[in-house]
């Protein structure tokens, strides 16, 4: 048993707890038994063991849940009580928790209430969907009450005053007594055989739990329940709910407040009227403003207002283009002029004149030096032979003659040197050194031969 | 507009409620807007005659019989 | 422009607004330009008989129901 | 050019652009700088001529809506 | 030299480039400088006459469109 | 010669300076040096025409094309 | 002597040197030396008619192409 696992006090206290915690049967379970050990705490609390014959559990009844008590407890009191049991972990001891308690006796009224309430609650009876809506603007108003008393006079003394157009209806009935239940409910299913009537309110003026009793009675339910005509009730408590006041599909307090539920203010609904008419001023005034608004936006646009924008900018742009068209045809002709201008210096600075020129010089000076050439050549020749022919004349022989000597040629042009060269009548011709003489040989002498030179 | 004139007042100041959603909803066209607001003053008009002209209804009570009674409290106490 | 006038206020404004939004983008070519201004100039003055009636139909309920007096659009605030 | 009155105003821009823009480039020959030129000049001959005739009209319409200006700017603000 | 007046502007111009080029480098004969020379003469003359041409045409499209007045050659720099 | 007449200037020169060159030598026979000088005086006279020809041309060329001359020139520097 | 009608100048010049030479020897005999002498006095003719041959044949020359002298020199400079 080593391994046996220990379970500590306050886990065990814990598990036994939420043992009793989920057990519904532990739920809003009434317990009847005597109060013993009363103690009622400073802060309201109230601490008490209950028990009968046989048993006891201690009880607790918070503050909260003893404000509405309409008695009070003490020690020997026999009482119903309804609440949960849970366990007090610190003591271990198990507790019922007491919501409400009565006294015993009328017990058994609260039993048959709490029971009832239960069943046409899970019936539905009380579902919020099936509760009617009020007309908002009843013609018939529909009272079913006690005809004498408080509360018919508060109902129609308040409608009155609200609704003077609203006509009321008054069922009278039965509100308390054995009789009150079948009585309410007959006076309903009346009402609704009527039928003229708009809106219902069912009640009576307050009283004692056993004075309200009929309103807690399932044949009123149900009539309630049964009503076509939709129900206000109007059971004049103010703290405790009977079955009709869940059932109804609207509950007042008191009978006052029922009439002022069931009927709108007159002067509210001609403020409505009026005001409704305000609305509709203003809505259509406002809408009219806003369509004004709306159309003069538009025509306050920069397009409406400056209409001339539209071609404005579109004329510059043209102008600026056409600017440009000038612009550029004229630098693009600029442009090839001052190309060939340029050119065309280029060009006239080699104007052949120069070419020209060169080859004049060089023809002429070409010219000249052939011409010089040609006289230097002749020249040198001329010099050659003037200067031969000097020579040669310098060793002419004929120069003895310029000592006075003569040469004689016979006819056949012979230098005549023998006498035997010639004969009588023959011509001479005689060089002298100024010219000639032509003689004729008249005689011959001579043989000797030194005749003459020795 | 006779018809409206047999309208009740329930169904005339709904129907004057109805109109003035509408217009304040603000969906509708300008010329509808127009005949809609027209016809919202008549049923203001109506309703407001409605509440204005009325004379006080009497209180009836039924008799154990099934009959109608006039029925008044004593006002006093 | 005869189908024009079977535009509703609503339908004509909606027209003009695209019209004024086109015209203020800038991009509409010239010839364009000119032929929607024209039918914005329609439809503005169109628009602008619309409430004109509106305005004489809202004043003339007025006067009818005296009780209501004095509408105009300057009553507000 | 028959053929280039039928240009819109937008087309014929676009064409005297690009004739700008060829003319600034240079690359063209001097006998057709001259028809280039030409031809740019009645584009902007028929642009001028565009915008004169849209002038026109507008014109035209101001002055036949003169009413429907004042209505609705004065009663605002 | 009838071939010489279908060159357009362009062909001449560099026609009369290569001439000068020639000319320039100096080694041409006497006798082909100068018919060289004749035919650049002719060719100068050319565009110049060419350039004066487009001038004047340009000159008498101005006066035609008075609108684009003052265009002229000199509004350059 | 009528060869001759074929030579260009350029060509008519050089024989011209051979001539020349044959000459200054000197050592030419008399009879030689003589028919030498006729061949050369006749290159001179080739020479001579043509320059006197191209001279021709180039007045010519300023004469026809006056206007030519003084666009050139003129409008240079 | 019609031999000697077929020497150049130069030969000529070259046999006067010759008899030029022999008769300054001196041993000449006189008969010799005179017909010597008288060769010498005949080839000097010779050289001297080929001289004013030429003479004249250049005047000739310059005489036929007196314009070519007046062409190049005047207009230079």
């Amino acid at each position: 048993m080593q391994e046996q696992q220990y379970l500590t006090v306050n886990a065990l206290t814990k598990y036994i707890k939420r043992k009793f915690d989920a057990d519904p049967h532990l739920r809003d379970i009434h317990v009847r038994g005597e109060i013993s050990n009363f103690k009622q705490h400073s802060s309201g609390h109230m601490y008490f063991t209950l028990k009968d014959e046989k048993a006891r559990i201690l009880a607790v009844m918070f503050s909260s849940n003893t404000r509405h008590m309409k008695f009070i407890p003490e020690n020997g009191m026999k009482v119903i009580v309804k609440g949960d049991i849970t366990v007090f972990e610190p003591s271990g001891q198990y507790q019922i928790y007491v919501k409400a308690m009565q006294p015993d006796g009328v017990g058994e009224l609260f039993l048959a209430y709490e029971q009832l309430k239960q069943r046409l609650e899970t019936e539905g009876l009380f579902a919020a969907q099936n509760k009617k809506p009020l007309p908002l603007f009843p013609n018939t108003i529909g009272v079913i009450t006690s005809p004498t008393g408080a509360a018919i006079r508060d109902i129609i003394t308040t409608i009155k005053r609200r609704y003077p157009i609203g006509r009321i209806l008054v069922l009278p009935a039965l509100v308390q007594g054995e009789q009150a239940a079948p009585s309410i409910a007959k006076a309903i299913e009346k009402a609704n055989a009527m039928g003229e009537i708009d809106v219902l309110i069912v009640g009576r003026g307050g009283g004692s739990i056993e004075e309200l009793w009929a309103f807690n009675e399932e044949l009123v339910a149900r009539a309630i329940y049964q009503s076509r005509i939709p129900v206000i009730s109007a059971v004049g408590h103010e703290t405790d709910f009977t079955i009709a006041d869940f059932v109804a599909d609207l509950r007042a307090p008191t009978p006052t407040g029922a009439a002022e539920l069931a009927v709108p203010h007159i002067e509210e609904l001609m403020d409505r009227v009026l005001q409704r008419q305000t609305r509709l001023m203003r809505s259509i005034r406002e809408r009219f403003r806003f369509e004004t608004e709306r159309l003069n936006r538009v025509q306050r646009s920069y397009a409406f207002r400056y209409p001339k924008r539209l071609y404005e900018q579109k004329l510059e742009q043209t102008d600026k283009l056409t600017e440009m068209l000038v612009r550029n045809t004229s630098r693009l002709i600029t442009g090839k002029k001052e190309q060939h201008d340029s050119l065309n210096k280029r060009f006239t600075r080699n104007h052949p004149r120069q070419v020209l020129t060169e080859a004049k010089h060089k023809f002429e000076r070409m010219d000249r030096d052939m011409n010089r050439a040609l006289q230097q050549t002749v020249t040198k020749k001329q010099t050659d032979f003037d200067k031969i022919l000097a020579t040669l004349q310098a060793l002419s022989p004929l120069r003895i003659m310029e000592r006075g000597f003569s040469l004689a040629y016979t006819k056949n042009n012979q230098i005549l040197k023998s006498v035997t060269q010639v004969k009588p009548d023959e011509q001479v011709q005689i060089q002298l050194n100024d010219g000639q003489v032509y003689c004729k040989v008249e005689t011959i002498e001579g043989g000797d031969k030194n005749a003459i030179g020795k | 507009m006779p018809s409206e004139n047999n309208l009740s007042f329930e169904e005339a100041m709904t129907k004057l409620e109805r109109i003035v959603e509408k217009l304040e909803e603000g969906d509708v066209p300008l010329e509808e807007a127009i005949s809609i607001y027209k016809e919202g003053m008549e049923l203001s008009k109506l309703c407001h005659d409605k509440l204005k002209s009325v004379e006080e209804q009497l209180t009836q009570i039924i008799t154990e019989d099934g009959s109608t009674e006039s029925f008044s409290i004593d006002e006093e106490d």
